[in-house]
């Protein structure tokens, strides 16, 4: 019984952390993608917790009610081959709360593949977060601003996050605006996110990509929108221009503090967009060839 | 070892019926290693990189010569496995050498065609889609080439030994792999081939 | 003696894979549509497969047989699933978006 | 001198050198103590050559074990360094490798082995069968997987160790970002340890399928033997995926080609694709045999018969199925979109419906039993909970919106070792006291078996429950620091007291073997444990023919039924017996392929090419061998079951 009462201990404990006098990261959105993410975990917690307590309930009946201390020493236990309806019942439950997890996680993969709701009515803000070995490069194209390694965000928009990257696979993750999603060296992804409230999030690269990987974060800071636009325009009045040099530079393995620039690498170093080299028909091979030339370009980059 | 009479030699014991049904699921095995290259392929044949496609690279007549050479040995292994059954040890040994025969042209053939399409400029390393064409056929040739071994080595022990019950299972399970690398290559022929040209 | 030798099922069957061999070529041979020339290409070459599998490879012809066709296709399935899911994942799903 | 660099470590530490002298030195002491005691002989007809699928088991078995130790001692340096924030007692390069061989050597090489092993000393038994089908093909598997693991063990003292991840993900893993000759003894290891798997598969498929006792049809097969048919069905059918993914991966690192470079057309996604693809039924190659085991013992201990025997078999079967089609849940967050992760979100947790029948039906076997609470009945009960919290946070990440936040923490962390390690470890655990007495002849003492199993049960919630918490505070996996602010310190802590427990509870299975070897009685009889299926139907130790006549089988627990109605098992009449010969192909085609992984490792081709020519001289030399087997004759096997107790 020893046993029990530690599990049963560790679930409180655990629930008592997870209903939250100090909320985990993830259970403490900032934003709507984040939200509705925290919301399925909670609601799949309390849904499994139920199964787990059934298994452990029906667990410790029978170990108490069927050990052989407990029965005669004649006993003979009986032969049971199964029971029809006893099996539907054990099939069928968990055929229902699946289809009803199918259900909500059908539903929830539409809603953070898609710009969040509320949000709609202003163009999204665009940027291109790229990786390179241990570093993130964030490119405003509208703004015409660079960071390096930190992301300021106003809260008023919607954000399109177009993730790339100049080496191996990374993962960029804000856990408080939302999930996270691959960046990878010849094709974009992108990953919608908002946030609601002011507030600084830890950003950082969650798929390992070799040495410098523990140490791969950025800071993000979400501001009001004339905030934001104060900080662009403090930007454009004192950072440094990026040359495709200085680019070259930061691009070379190992790790940068915060850094700022005007302009954006897509400029010479275009992003592998609209790269649909993976047709298996052969008919558009000619634009194939068109896409691989540029992408080679900057891929060039990359190779040190 | 207790013989069965009843049924042909290749079956005839418990070990040879073993063996016959293990080479069997050794089959279902290489459908999905195949299946994995085929996979490979549809998914990296836009990968070409800044090498040629295959619609610029292949060739009808070498193609249609390999599908030839090698449907008339998986005729000629049938022969071979009929006339096994009728005891004639002659004329099996013969549609044996043949089906080998056969199968060394296909490989000649295949030896010119990779050739070819290095020289063409698709090479091992020119692109993703070359690799996996390269890989893909050279999987089925390198199966064909150690199937001319496997082939002659039993050959030579349906010389020594006669039709026994050793020899008869090999040379029937030998029919059932080289039939199959006749399958893998239809695959191959319409997927690779008629759909890259098409 | 040569009829022995020369039995009907094999020779039936190199012929009929020799027509299927043909019919496939038309793709090659006339301009049609892709989903045309798939369709030839995907009909003519699973009936060659079991052409072979059956008149060739003997597989219905043991107390095994029930193994081997389970074995058969059970490969078969899973190799669909694995060409298919994989297409889905890695292609087609982008080409959508 | 180039050529020679590559054979030195890239990052030498003092541990590395110690480990090298270590193994000089246990290397030369067994050398010399066989030769001392003049066991070469012994060990070479009686070990090396055998193809008896009981003595490759224990080979199997004992191999497992060993490889558990090197996994483990990687899994507490891992927890060492993260035991507290900005912990600098390793570097991130060796942490990196350390977490790489740690997954590999306990996926392919601890938990693969042990239920292999187990496969083979129980399967044949439990069929009535006097071996599998193709024993030397047997042979042959053991020492592929031998000289593979081998191979990927020598990594960290020759050329350094692979450093991408088990899962090895490209571009990462290619020779751009991994520049040391690990990332080609991870491919080449692997690849020389699968062949020997598949071989396996095939064998055991064939064997189960043809060898069975007369009346054993499938569905009177005991449970073990199903679990472990279905399970060779998947390694039949995934391995091959493995095998080509691991050639590409070859290709792109020695011989330049592109196929998930991110040049050239080369796509990184493959790579992950075909990986999960092998990698997703794996999962299930390595836990059904674990429900079979399960199976055997509830049963056994609970003096019932398995309850819903056909749901049973049902839902494995629909295990295999499912497993090939789930693979994608890998990578949710590869930006396939909404509609393919639906797909995949969909058919991920259909697999609870059929693991859910499973757990009912054993919670349904112990009502109206007798339950006596032996050491691998205590692992089965505390399997079942802990089994469920770890599957049900499979569920949970089976959500795939969800999975964006679960994805590459230690939320899935915790989730796979708690999935695992009750899940496989504790099931070969439980076998190994379940079926020692069948083995060695004495059993394991049950009370330090016991205390072994709650010290290892309470250290698996203790290691693994905080990483739930910290992978929901976002803490990343594979990261070898991190930062005091973080607040993940504490968890890490936590983790690290887990893990000294497992350890704990591994060293004193260590000691039970020492003391049951010296202490425990050696007259237990055949049955000691009062077990109901066939493989208790024979002596201990088990003659090699394993049974002198083929028993009759007409329910699914005939042994158990002939017990209590005192009905014949076993016709009287003694044929003589047909046994295979041994050979020392198998074991010397094991180290040609070792030293051929290692000329491919280090790119040596004239070795390599020797090496290939060596293997194609043992398969033709086979081939042409002319070895028909003996027979054991009548006299013989009478005067062994004579010697053993009875005729059976």
């Amino acid at each position: 019984m020893k046993l029990k009462r530690a599990l049963l201990l560790a679930i409180v404990a655990i629930a008592a952390v997870l209903a939250g006098c100090e909320p985990l990261t993830v259970l403490n959105p900032k934003g709507p993608q984040a939200e509705v993410q925290a919301n399925d975990i909670m609601m799949s917690i309390w849904l499994m917790s139920g199964i787990v307590i059934v298994v452990f309930a029906m667990l410790a009946y029978m170990l108490i009610k069927f050990r052989s201390s407990k029965q005669g020493k004649d006993y003979e236990p009986p032969h049971i081959e199964g029971n029809k309806w006893v099996e539907a019942v054990c099939v069928g439950i968990p055929v229902l709360i699946v289809a009803y997890l199918s259900f909500v996680s059908v539903q929830s993969n539409y809603k953070v593949e898609a710009t969040p709701p509320g949000y709609e009515d202003k163009e999204p803000l665009v940027v291109y977060a790229s990786s390179s070995n241990w570093k993130w490069h964030f490119s405003y194209p509208e703004e015409d601003i660079e960071t390096v390694n930190y992301l300021y965000i106003p809260t008023d928009r919607a954000l399109e996050f177009k993730l790339y990257s100049f080496g191996p696979i990374t993962s960029f993750w804000i856990p408080q605006l939302g999930g996270q999603k691959y960046a990878m060296a010849d094709m974009v992804t992108t990953l919608h996110l908002a946030a609601d409230h002011p507030g600084e999030f830890m950003g950082r690269n969650a798929n390992f990509s070799g040495k410098g990987f523990a140490e791969n974060t950025f800071d993000v800071t979400a501001m009001s929108p004339v905030e934001f636009e104060e900080w662009v325009d403090e930007v454009h009045q004192t950072a440094d221009p990026i040359t495709e040099d200085k680019f070259e530079e930061l691009l070379e393995p190992g790790h940068l503090g915060k850094m700022t620039f005007t302009g954006t690498h897509l400029d010479f170093s275009p992003a592998p967009e609209g790269h649909e080299h993976h047709q298996s028909n052969d008919e558009d091979s000619e634009e194939n060839h068109e896409n691989h030339d540029e992408h080679e370009g900057h891929s060039d980059h990359s190779s040190h | 070892m207790k013989i069965d009479h009843s049924l042909p030699l290749e079956y005839s014991t418990d070990e040879n019926r073993l063996k016959i049904l293990g080479f069997w699921i050794f089959l279902g095995a290489e459908v999905m290693l195949f299946a994995t290259l085929f996979a490979s392929y549809f998914i990296l044949s836009g990968g070409t990189g800044d090498g040629p496609s295959g619609a610029e690279i292949f060739e009808i007549t070498p193609v249609l010569i390999e599908t030839l050479v090698l449907l008339t040995s998986s005729f000629t292994i049938g022969l071979m496995v009929h006339a096994m059954r009728l005891g004639r040890q002659k004329a099996m040994m013969g549609f044996f050498i043949a089906t080998i025969v056969l199968g060394a042209i296909f490989l000649g053939v295949e030896i010119y065609e990779f050739v070819h399409y290095v020289h063409v400029g698709a090479g091992l390393q020119t692109s993703a889609f070359s690799a996996i064409l390269l890989t893909t056929l050279g999987t089925h040739g390198a199966h064909v080439t150690f199937g001319l071994f496997w082939g002659t080595c039993i050959l030579i022990q349906v010389k020594k030994y006669g039709l026994t019950p050793r020899t008869t299972n090999k040379s029937f399970i030998f029919s059932l792999y080289w039939h199959f690398l006749d399958v893998v290559w239809i695959f191959i022929f319409s997927f690779v081939y008629l759909k890259g040209m098409m | 003696m040569m009829k022995e030798l020369f039995p009907m099922k094999q020779v039936m069957g190199f012929i009929f894979s020799l027509v299927l061999t043909a019919v496939a070529l038309m793709v090659y041979f006339f301009d049609m549509s892709f989903a045309v020339g798939m369709t030839i290409l995907l009909v003519t070459a699973f009936i060659q497969a079991g052409l072979q599998l059956v008149l060739f490879m003997h597989a219905g012809e043991s107390e095994d047989k029930n193994a081997i066709y389970i074995t058969i296709y059970y490969g078969v399935l899973i190799a669909i699933f694995t060409i298919l899911g994989s297409l889905l994942t890695m292609v087609w799903t982008y080409q959508i978006q | 001198m180039e050529f020679f660099e590559r054979f030195a470590i890239p990052h030498p530490s003092p541990a590395i050198y110690a480990s090298m002298v270590a193994i000089a030195i246990v290397s030369i002491a067994i050398v010399v103590g066989i030769t001392y005691f003049k066991k070469w002989g012994y060990l070479w007809r009686e070990w090396l050559t055998t193809v008896d699928h009981k003595r490759l088991g224990i080979m199997y078995i004992i191999a497992a074990i060993l490889m558990l130790f090197r996994g483990g001692a990687d899994a507490i340096m891992m927890r060492a360094q993260l035991s507290a924030p900005e912990n600098k007692l390793l570097d991130a390069q060796h942490y990196n490798e350390i977490f790489t061989t740690h997954g590999v050597v306990m996926i392919l090489f601890m938990a693969m082995p042990f239920i292999i092993g187990f496969m083979n000393f129980v399967v044949p038994l439990q069929i009535g069968a006097r071996d599998v089908a193709f024993p030397r093909l047997n042979a042959l598997s053991f020492w592929l997987f031998f000289a593979g693991a081998m191979l990927f063990n020598i990594s960290f003292v020759i050329g350094g160790s692979p450093d991408a991840g088990w899962t090895s993900y490209f571009p990462l893993a290619d020779n751009e970002f991994s520049t040391s000759v690990g990332t080609n003894y991870y491919m080449i290891a692997i690849q020389i340890a699968g062949l020997g798997t598949l071989a396996t598969g095939i064998n055991f498929m064939t064997t189960i399928l043809k060898m069975r006792a007369p009346g054993m049809t499938l569905m009177k097969m005991p449970m073990f033997t199903w679990s472990a048919l279905i399970t060779n069905v998947i390694i039949v059918f995934a391995f091959p995926v493995l095998t080509v993914a691991l050639a590409m991966g070859t290709l792109d690192r020695l011989f330049g080609t592109h196929f998930f470079a991110s040049t050239n057309g080369g796509m990184d996604m493959l790579w992950a694709n075909l990986f999960w693809v092998w990698g997703h039924p794996e999962v299930y190659i390595l836990i059904l045999p674990a429900f079979g085991i399960y199976s055997e013992v509830i049963s056994t201990f609970a003096r019932r018969n398995l309850y819903g025997y056909k749901s049973m078999v049902a839902s494995m079967v629909i295990i295999s199925l499912l497993s090939f089609v789930v693979w994608v849940h890998h990578f949710f967050t590869m930006g396939q979109g909404a509609f393919v992760n639906s797909i995949f979100s969909i058919t991920t947790m259909a697999i609870a419906v059929p693991t859910g029948v499973k757990i009912f039906n054993w919670l349904l076997t112990l009502y109206k039993g007798k339950i006596t609470m032996t050491t691998p009945m205590l692992y089965s009960m505390l399997f079942i909970p802990l089994f469920t919290l770890g599957g049900v946070t499979g569920v949970m990440l089976g959500m795939s919106a969800a999975d964006y936040q679960y994805h590459n923490t230690m939320f899935l962390v915790a989730h796979f070792h708690m999935v695992i390690i009750p899940g496989v470890v504790f099931a070969m655990l439980a076998a190994l006291y379940y079926y020692w007495p069948k083995m060695f002849g004495f059993m394991l003492n049950d009370r330090l078996g016991k205390i072994g199993a709650w010290i290892i049960a309470i250290g698996t919630l203790v290691a693994f429950m905080p990483m739930f918490i910290s992978g929901l505070d976002g803490q990343a996996r594979r990261m070898y620091t991190y930062s005091e602010a973080s607040g993940f310190g504490i968890w890490n802590m936590i983790s690290m007291v887990g893990a000294l427990m497992l350890a704990a509870g591994f060293a004193l299975i260590v000691y039970n073997i020492y003391y049951s070897f010296r202490y425990a009685p050696r007259d237990i009889g055949s049955d000691p444990w009062d077990a109901r299926t066939l493989e208790w139907a024979t002596h201990t130790p088990v003659p090699e023919y394993n049974f002198a006549t083929m028993p009759k089988i007409d329910s699914y627990e005939t042994f158990w039924d002939s017990k209590k109605k005192g009905t014949p098992l076993f016709p009287d009449k003694i044929e003589k017996i047909h046994m295979p010969n041994n050979s020392g192909i198998p074991f010397i085609m094991g180290i040609i392929f070792f030293m051929w992984g290692f000329s491919f490792v280090f790119a040596m081709w004239i070795p390599l090419i020797i090496c290939t020519l060596g293997i194609f001289a043992c398969m033709a030399y086979q081939s042409f061998e002319n070895d028909h087997g003996r027979y054991i004759s009548i006299e013989e096997i009478e005067e062994t079951e004579k010697e053993l107790g009875g005729k059976r």
